[in-house]
C-alpha cells in the first residue's frame, strides 16, 4: 500500500498514536500541561526545519528560514487584522506569499553556493526584520498585537475548522493543528525526497554539472525546492503569530534561523525525520533544563557538544546506519 | 553500542537531577512567584539584574521568618525563566508558571515578549509585571499586565520639563538602537519633547546594536548641534560608549535617558565624561534610600558580589505583588480579587525615606489602574555615583 | 549529406588568454572523432563550449541545423548532445543502479507533480527507468556492480560508469572526457571495444578527447589536432601519424609531458 | 569628508583584524567558526580582568588574551573539531560543533565575568581635533596603529617563517601539503590557535575603546562573516580587504544616509547581497571557497 511495507506502517501508526493519544494522555495523567506549548512550538519549528532540512537536499546550506517565517506572520497577521481575513485563508497564504519572495531572492542568490549561500541567507534574515521594522503596513517598531485568535469556518452550515474563540483552552487546539500541519510537511517531505525530484534533488546535491549534463534544469529545480522550503517557513512562522497573537520583527531573527539550521544537522541530513528529532531534542531540551537554573544554558551546550562530537552524522545515525531515507 | 550506552546513562542522570531539584525548601508554606525574562545572550543585564533583586529580597525575607499574608507566614520562592529574548520562549515560560501554579509573575524585559505571553496570562489567570511600554498592554480589554516601572511617556516629559525651566534646554536631538523597544521609546519622546515646545533637531539617527564604534553615528546628531541629547531606550552597555563618543565629538549640551543605568559601568566606560548624564533610578540614591534599602543593597551584594544599580528600579515589583497579597489574602489564587483591590491598595514605600506610599497608578496613561507606583527618581551621574535630581510622581 | 554536427569558428577568450581560436570541424553521424592535442591545446574548452557548459566568445556550434552554444547545458543534453566527466565526477552516495535511473531524466514523461502524486505516467515511467537502468548495465557489463555505491568503485568501473550516465539520457552525440586516462593497457582495450559497441549497437556519435594515442589511433574513424588553442591538423588515423604539424607539435611539449 | 575617512580607516582596520582570524580558520579547516565572536568577548574580558581589574600592564594584559585564547584554539581544534570533522559525512556537521561551541561560551563568559559592560581606563587621554574636520581621540589612533601593526605583523608571518609556509600550503591544499611533508594535524592545530588568538588580540585591543560584554559575541560573529564573504572566504588578502570595504561601507552609510536612520543597515545588508549576487566568490576568493 503506497510503497509502505508492513514495519513502516506500523511506525508511522505508533507515531500517529502517539502524538494524538499518547501526548494528550500521558499530560493528563502527569498534568503538565504546559507541555502543549512546547510540544506545539516544537511542531511548528518542526515545519520550518523541514523546509531548511529541503535547501540541504539540494547541496545549500540555508541560514535563512527566519525571514520566511516572519514574512508568514507577518502577512497572515496583516490579512486578518487589517484585511479582516480568517486565519484558515491567510495561512496557507501566508505561505504561498513566502514562496513568491523566495522565488524573487532565489533566482540571484541560488547560484551561490557553500559558505557563500549560508552567508547571504543569513544577511537575509536581518534584511527582512530591518525591513519589517523601516516599512509602514507591519507597524515598524511597534510590531502588530492583539492578533484576533482563529475563527471558525462552515461550508453550508457544517463547521470544517473550529472557532478557536469560543474555546474554553486553545493548548489542545493549537497542538493538534501544529501537528496535523506538521505531518502534513513532513508527508509531503516523505514523499517528495521518494519522488523522482527528489532523486534529481540528491543527484544535484552531490554534482550540479553532471545533473546539468543529464539534462536536470538545475537552475529551475533549486527555485522550486526554495520555494517549497520557504512555503514551510511561512507556514510556521503564521501559526506562531497566532498563538503569540503578536508579531514583532524580533519574533523571528537570526538566532532563529540558525536553530532551524542545527536542528536539521543535529537530527541528521541524511533523514527525512531528521529535523523533526532535532527540533524535539534542540527546543525540548531546553525546557526539560529549566530546573538548572544559571547553569541551563551551561548544561545545554555541553551535552550539544557531546552529541556532535560523538555522532558527528546526526542523532539519527545511531539507529541507521545509512540511507535511513530509503 | 557502549557510546549509545553511555549516553543513556549520561541522560537518565541528566533528567533525574532535574526531577529532584524542585523539591521544596522548609517548614513555612511556599508562595511561589514566577519571573520569566532573559537571563543569558546578549541583553543578560535587563533580565539578571531583575531576577537578583528577586532573588536578594526573597531570600532576606525567609531568612528573617517568611511572609506572613492572612494568618499564614509563607517562605518566598522564585521560580525564574529564562526566555533568551525570544518571544516564544517567553509564551512557554509563562506555560511553566501555570504549571506551577503561580499567579505572579515579573517580567517579561521586553516589548514582544510581553505581548506574545499576553493570551497565556489570561487565559490562566496570571498577573504580570512587565517591563516593556506598549499601551495596548495595560488598556483594556488587557487586564493582567501591571507596568513595573515608570513609562518612558511619563519620565520623559517630566525630564524635559526639568531641563526648560532650569537649563534652558530648547533644541532636543534623539537616537536610539533599530529596535523595537527603543525605536518605540524614541517615538514616544519625540512626541513628549514636541508637546512640550521643544524643536526636535534630530530624531532619524538609530544604530545597530552590535555597533562598536559610535563616533560615525553620532557625527551627523552633533551637527544639528542640540542642547539636549537623549538616548532613547539605551541599554546599560551601549550607554557608556554613546556619552564618551558624544563628548569626544566636542559636545557640550546634556545627555540623558529613560531608563535606569549602573554607575560602575558607566564609571568604567566614560568616566567623568560621564559626569553630568541624566538617568532614571530606584532610590538608591543617599538623599532618599530607607535603611531597608541600604539593607537590601548590602544583601544583594553579599549574596551576588556586585550590586547593579539598574536593580533599585526592579525591586518594587515584588514587594507590591506580596503586599497586594496581604491586603487581600484571597488573592493569593484568586487574581480577580487582586485586581479588584488594586483600585484602593495602598500601602508605605519601605525603600524610600519620607512618606512615599505604594499604590497602583496608571488612570492617565491607561485608563485603568494597570502601573506600580513608583518614585520617579531622576538621577544625575556625577564621579562614579548617582545623585538625586529631583523626585516625581506618576499618576 | 549534411554533417551532424558543425564546430564553425569557435573561439574562446579568458581575458587576454585565447584557448580556442576560430575552430572549424564538421562531425558526421556515426562517427569516432578525437580531439587530441598536448596539455594546454585548448581541448577540455572546447568540450564544455559544444555542451554549453560555457559560452564562446565568438563562432557557434550547429547541431543538426540548430544552433547549439550558448545555451544552458540541459536545454544542449535535451537535444542529445551530452557530455561526460572525468571520474571524480560522479554522484558519489549513489549505487550504480540509482545513478543510472536518475540520468534517464530526459526520457521522463511525467511531469514533477506526477511524480509527487504519484500519476499513472509517473508509475510506468518508474518501472521503464529501472528496466532500461538494467538493459543498460547488462550492455556495459556492469550487472554485478549494479549495487555497488559509485565512491567504492575502482577507477575503471567509474569511467564505465560515467559513460553509463551519459548512455542513460538517450544521447545522439556522447562527448566523452579521457575516458582510457589512467588505465593500463587491457583496461582501455576493454574501453575501446566498449565505446565502439556504443556506437555500433546504439546509434550514438561519440567524441572524445583523449591523451592515449595508440587507443586514440585504434578507436577513431576521424582526428582533430588542437595545439596552443588553433587546430592544426584534421584527418584519419592515418593521415594524422604523418602530418608534419602534429609531428613538431607533439615534439616539441614531450619537455613539457615529462615535466608534468 | 576627513572624519569619514578616517572613521573608515579606524573601523575598517579593526573589523580587518576580526576577520582575518575567521578567514584562516576558514582556509584550514573549511569551519564556519560561529564561535569566533565570543572568542573575541573572552579576550576583551581577560584584559579587563588584568588591565582593568588587577592593575597589570597594558600589554601585558593583551598578551595574556592572545595566550589564554590560544591555549583555547587548541584545545578546541585538538579535541573537538579535529574528530568531527574525520567523522562527518558532511563537512558542514561543523557548523553545529562551533554554535555548540558559541553557546558554551557565552554560558562560561555569563558565569564568569557577568552580565555588566565591562570597560577599562583609558590608555591615552586627550583627543586630536583638527578644527573640527577631523576628530579623533588618541587612545583609537593608537588601536588602529596597533591593528594595522599587527595586520602586517600576521602576513610577515605568513610570507616568511616556516610556519607560515606550512599554513598556506595547507590552507591551499590539504592533500598536497601532506604529501609534501607537512604535519597536517599539527598545522590544522596551530593554525587554530592562531585564529583564535587573534580574536582574542582585537579583543583586548577594542576593550579599552568599545569596553566589553557578553552580548558582543554573536553580532561580532556575523559582522565577521560579512566580511569574510565580501573578501572571498578563505583568503587572507580578501578578508582585510573585506574588514576595510565594510569599515567604509559604514562611515560612509552613516554620514549619508543618517537623515533616514532606521534603514541605513538595511541599505548596507541589501547592497551586500546585489554584490554577492554579481560576484559570488567575493572580492578575491576562489569560487565556491
Amino acid at each position: 500500500m503506497l510503497g509502505f511495507n508492513l514495519k513502516q506502517l506500523t511506525g508511522v501508526g505508533i507515531f500517529l498514536f502517539m502524538i494524538f493519544i499518547g501526548v494528550p494522555f500521558a499530560i493528563g495523567v502527569t498534568g503538565r500541561w504546559d507541555f502543549y506549548f512546547t510540544l506545539t512550538s516544537v511542531a511548528l519549528l518542526a515545519i520550518a526545519s523541514a523546509g531548511v532540512w529541503l535547501t540541504f537536499y539540494i547541496g545549500r546550506i540555508n541560514i535563512g528560514q527566519g525571514a520566511f517565517a516572519l514574512i508568514g506572520a507577518y502577512v497572515s497577521a496583516i490579512l486578518v487584522v487589517k484585511v479582516g481575513w480568517s486565519f484558515w485563508i491567510s495561512l496557507p497564504a501566508a505561505g504561498l506569499f513566502a514562496a513568491v519572495v523566495a522565488i524573487l531572492i532565489g533566482l540571484p542568490i541560488l547560484r551561490l553556493r557553500g559558505v557563500y549561500f549560508a552567508m547571504i541567507t543569513l544577511v537575509l534574515t536581518q534584511v527582512v526584520t530591518l525591513t519589517a521594522l523601516a516599512l509602514p503596513i507591519t507597524n515598524g517598531a511597534r510590531g502588530i498585537s492583539n492578533i484576533p485568535l482563529p475563527s471558525g469556518i462552515s461550508l453550508f452550515g457544517i463547521p470544517i475548522l473550529p472557532d478557536f474563540v469560543a474555546m474554553e483552552s486553545t493548548k489542545l487546539a493549537f497542538y493538534y493543528t501544529a501537528c496535523i500541519i506538521m505531518l502534513l510537511t513532513y508527508a509531503a517531505l516523505y514523499r517528495l525526497v521518494n519522488s523522482r525530484l527528489g532523486h534529481l534533488c540528491r543527484s544535484m546535491q552531490q554534482n550540479e554539472e553532471l545533473a546539468s549534463s543529464i539534462g536536470v534544469n538545475i537552475s529551475y529545480i533549486r527555485i522550486v525546492i526554495f520555494a517549497i522550503s520557504s512555503f514551510f517557513g511561512g507556514l510556521g512562522g503564521a501559526m506562531f503569530g497566532s498563538i503569540a497573537q503578536s508579531v514583532y520583527p524580533s519574533s523571528f531573527q537570526v538566532a532563529d534561523s540558525v536553530n532551524f539550521m542545527l536542528n536539521c544537522f543535529l537530527g541528521g541530513l541524511g533523514y527525512v525525520f531528521g529535523p523533526m528529532l532535532g527540533t524535539l531534542v534542540l527546543y525540548f531540551g531546553w525546557d526539560l533544563l529549566f530546573e538548572f537554573g544559571k547553569y541551563q544554558m551551561l548544561i545545554y551546550s555541553t551535552i550539544l557538544i557531546i552529541i556532535i562530537r560523538f555522532l558527528p552524522n546526526g542523532l539519527l545515525s545511531i539507529r541507521f546506519s545509512k540511507g535511513g531515507d530509503k | 553500542m557502549q557510546r549509545r550506552t553511555l549516553m543513556k546513562a549520561a541522560l537518565t542522570a541528566i533528567t533525574m537531577t532535574a526531577l529532584q531539584a524542585t523539591t521544596a525548601l522548609a517548614e513555612n508554606t511556599v508562595l511561589k512567584i514566577g519571573f520569566v525574562g532573559v537571563t543569558s545572550g546578549p541583553a543578560a543585564a535587563w533580565g539578571i539584574s531583575n531576577q537578583r533583586s528577586m532573588e536578594a529580597r526573597a531570600s532576606w525575607i525567609n531568612e528573617t521568618g517568611g511572609y506572613t499574608i492572612g494568618g499564614t507566614t509563607y517562605d518566598i520562592e522564585i521560580v525564574s525563566f529564562d526566555d533568551q529574548k525570544d518571544p516564544k520562549r517567553a509564551i512557554a515560560g509563562m506555560e511553566k508558571m501555570a504549571q506551577e501554579g503561580i499567579h505572579y509573575v515579573v517580567g517579561p524585559n521586553v516589548d514582544d515578549g510581553a505581548a506574545a505571553v499576553r493570551p497565556v496570562a489570561e487565559a490562566n489567570g496570571i498577573m504580570y509585571f512587565p517591563y516593556a511600554f506598549p499601551k495596548s498592554l495595560y488598556q483594556a480589554p488587557a487586564s493582567n499586565a501591571v507596568l513595573g516601572m515608570v513609562a518612558n511617556y511619563q519620565s520623559g516629559p517630566a525630564i524635559y520639563k526639568y531641563l526648560m525651566d532650569e537649563k534652558g534646554v530648547k533644541t532636543v536631538a534623539f537616537i536610539a538602537a533599530n529596535e523595537s523597544d527603543p525605536l518605540s521609546q524614541r517615538d514616544g519622546g519625540v512626541e513628549a519633547a514636541t508637546a512640550l515646545g521643544m524643536e526636535v533637531v534630530s530624531a532619524n539617527v538609530t544604530y545597530q546594536v552590535d555597533t562598536t564604534d559610535f563616533t560615525p553615528v553620532l557625527t551627523p546628531v552633533m551637527r544639528s548641534r542640540p542642547d539636549l541629547l537623549v538616548l532613547s531606550g539605551v541599554s546599560p552597555a551601549n550607554a557608556p560608549q554613546l556619552i564618551r563618543s558624544a563628548r569626544e565629538l566636542g559636545f557640550q549640551g546634556v545627555i540623558s535617558t529613560e531608563t535606569a543605568q549602573d554607575a560602575g559601568v558607566l564609571a568604567e566606560g566614560a568616566g567623568d565624561l560621564a559626569n553630568g548624564f541624566i538617568s532614571v533610578g530606584g532610590a538608591s540614591t543617599p538623599e532618599l534610600a530607607s535603611p531597608m534599602m541600604n539593607e537590601f543593597v548590602q544583601r544583594y551584594t553579599d549574596m551576588f558580589g556586585e550590586y547593579n544599580d539598574e536593580s533599585n528600579t526592579k525591586v518594587y515589583a515584588l514587594e507590591y505583588i506580596l503586599e497586594t497579597l496581604k491586603a487581600d489574602p484571597s488573592a493569593i489564587t484568586d487574581v480577580d480579587a487582586f485586581q479588584a483591590i488594586m483600585d484602593t491598595f495602598e500601602a508605605p514605600n519601605p525603600y524610600m525615606n519620607g512618606d512615599a506610599k505604594l499604590r497602583y497608578v496608571g488612570m492617565s496613561s491607561f485608563g485603568q489602574k494597570r502601573q506600580v507606583s513608583v518614585p520617579l527618581v531622576v538621577n544625575v551621574y556625577q564621579d562614579g555615583e548617582f545623585k538625586t535630581l529631583f523626585v516625581a510622581e506618576v499618576d | 549529406m549534411s554533417p551532424l554536427l558543425q564546430v564553425k569558428n569557435v573561439t574562446k577568450k579568458y581575458g587576454g588568454l585565447t584557448a580556442n581560436n576560430a575552430i572549424s570541424f564538421d562531425v558526421a553521424e556515426n562517427e569516432i572523432l578525437s580531439v587530441i592535442g598536448p596539455n594546454g591545446a585548448g581541448k577540455s574548452t572546447l568540450f564544455k563550449m559544444i555542451a554549453s557548459f560555457t559560452p564562446t566568445t565568438s563562432g557557434e556550434v550547429i547541431y543538426r541545423g540548430e544552433r547549439i552554444s550558448n545555451l544552458k547545458p540541459h536545454i544542449v543534453a535535451r537535444k542529445g548532445v551530452v557530455r561526460t566527466f572525468q571520474e571524480t565526477t560522479i554522484f558519489k552516495s549513489m549505487t550504480v543502479h540509482e545513478s543510472v535511473v536518475v540520468a534517464q531524466h530526459l526520457r521522463a514523461k511525467a511531469s514533477l507533480a506526477g511524480y509527487f502524486w504519484g500519476s499513472k505516467t509517473a508509475k510506468e515511467d518508474v518501472a521503464a527507468f529501472g528496466k532500461y537502468a538494467d538493459e543498460l548495465l547488462e550492455f556495459l557489463g556492469m550487472w554485478d556492480i549494479r549495487n555497488e555505491q559509485a565512491s567504492n568503485l575502482p577507477q575503471g568501473s567509474l569511467r564505465a560508469l560515467g559513460i553509463a550516465i551519459g548512455l542513460a539520457t538517450d544521447p545522439k552525440v556522447l562527448l566523452l572526457d579521457e575516458p582510457f586516462a589512467g588505465m593500463n593497457h587491457d583496461e582501455t582495450m576493454n574501453m575501446v571495444d566498449l565505446v565502439r559497441s556504443v556506437r555500433d549497437e546504439r546509434d550514438v556519435t561519440v567524441m572524445l578527447v583523449e591523451h592515449d594515442m595508440p587507443a586514440v589511433m585504434n578507436i577513431s574513424d576521424r582526428i582533430v589536432v588542437l595545439n596552443f588553442g588553433e587546430k592544426i591538423a584534421e584527418g584519419t588515423p592515418s593521415e594524422i601519424q604523418n602530418n608534419e604539424k602534429v609531428i613538431e607539435a607533439y615534439l616539441g611539449s614531450v619537455d613539457d609531458e615529462i615535466g608534468m | 569628508m576627513e572624519q569619514i575617512l578616517a572613521n573608515g580607516v579606524y573601523l575598517g582596520s579593526q573589523y580587518a583584524m576580526i576577520a582575518l582570524g575567521l578567514t584562516l580558520i576558514f582556509a584550514l579547516m573549511n569551519v564556519l567558526n560561529f564561535a569566533h565572536g565570543q572568542m573575541y568577548v573572552i579576550g576583551g574580558f581577560v584584559t579587563y580582568t588584568f588591565y582593568g581589574h588587577w592593575g597589570v600592564p597594558f600589554i601585558l594584559a593583551l598578551v595574556m588574551s592572545c595566550v589564554t585564547l590560544a591555549i583555547l584554539g587548541a584545545l578546541i581544534e585538538r579535541y573537538l573539531f579535529a574528530p568531527v570533522i574525520k567523522g562527518s559525512a558532511r563537512e558542514e556537521s561543523t557548523m553545529l560543533l562551533a554554535a555548540g561551541i558559541a553557546f558554551f561560551l557565552d554560558a562560561v563568559i555569563l558565569l564568569v565575568f557577568g552580565e555588566k559592560q565591562r570597560g577599562v581606563p583609558k590608555i591615552v587621554d586627550g583627543v586630536f581635533n583638527w578644527d573640527f574636520r577631523l576628530i579623533m581621540p588618541y587612545d583609537r589612533i593608537l588601536i588602529c596603529v596597533l591593528a594595522i601593526l599587527s595586520i602586517v605583523a600576521f602576513i610577515a608571518l605568513m610570507q616568511y617563517t616556516k610556519t607560515g609556509r606550512a599554513l598556506r600550503a595547507l590552507a591551499q591544499d590539504r592533500t598536497a601539503a601532506q604529501l609534501m611533508g607537512v604535519n597536517v594535524d599539527r598545522y590544522s592545530m596551530i593554525g587554530f590557535a592562531l585564529g583564535a588568538m587573534l580574536a582574542g588580540l582585537v579583543g583586548g585591543l577594542l576593550v579599552t575603546i568599545t569596553g566589553v560584554n557578553l552580548g558582543m559575541g554573536g553580532a561580532t560573529s556575523i559582522k565577521a562573516f560579512m566580511m569574510v564573504m565580501i573578501g572571498g572566504a578563505g583568503v587572507i588578502s580578501g578578508a582585510i580587504w573585506g574588514g576595510i570595504i565594510l569599515g567604509f561601507m559604514e562611515a560612509i552609510g552613516l554620514a549619508l544616509l543618517y537623515q533616514y536612520g532606521d534603514i541605513t543597515y538595511l541599505v548596507i545588508f541589501v547592497s551586500l547581497m546585489i554584490f554577492l549576487a554579481v560576484r559570488p566568490q567575493g572580492l578575491m576568493g576562489k569560487p565556491w571557497g
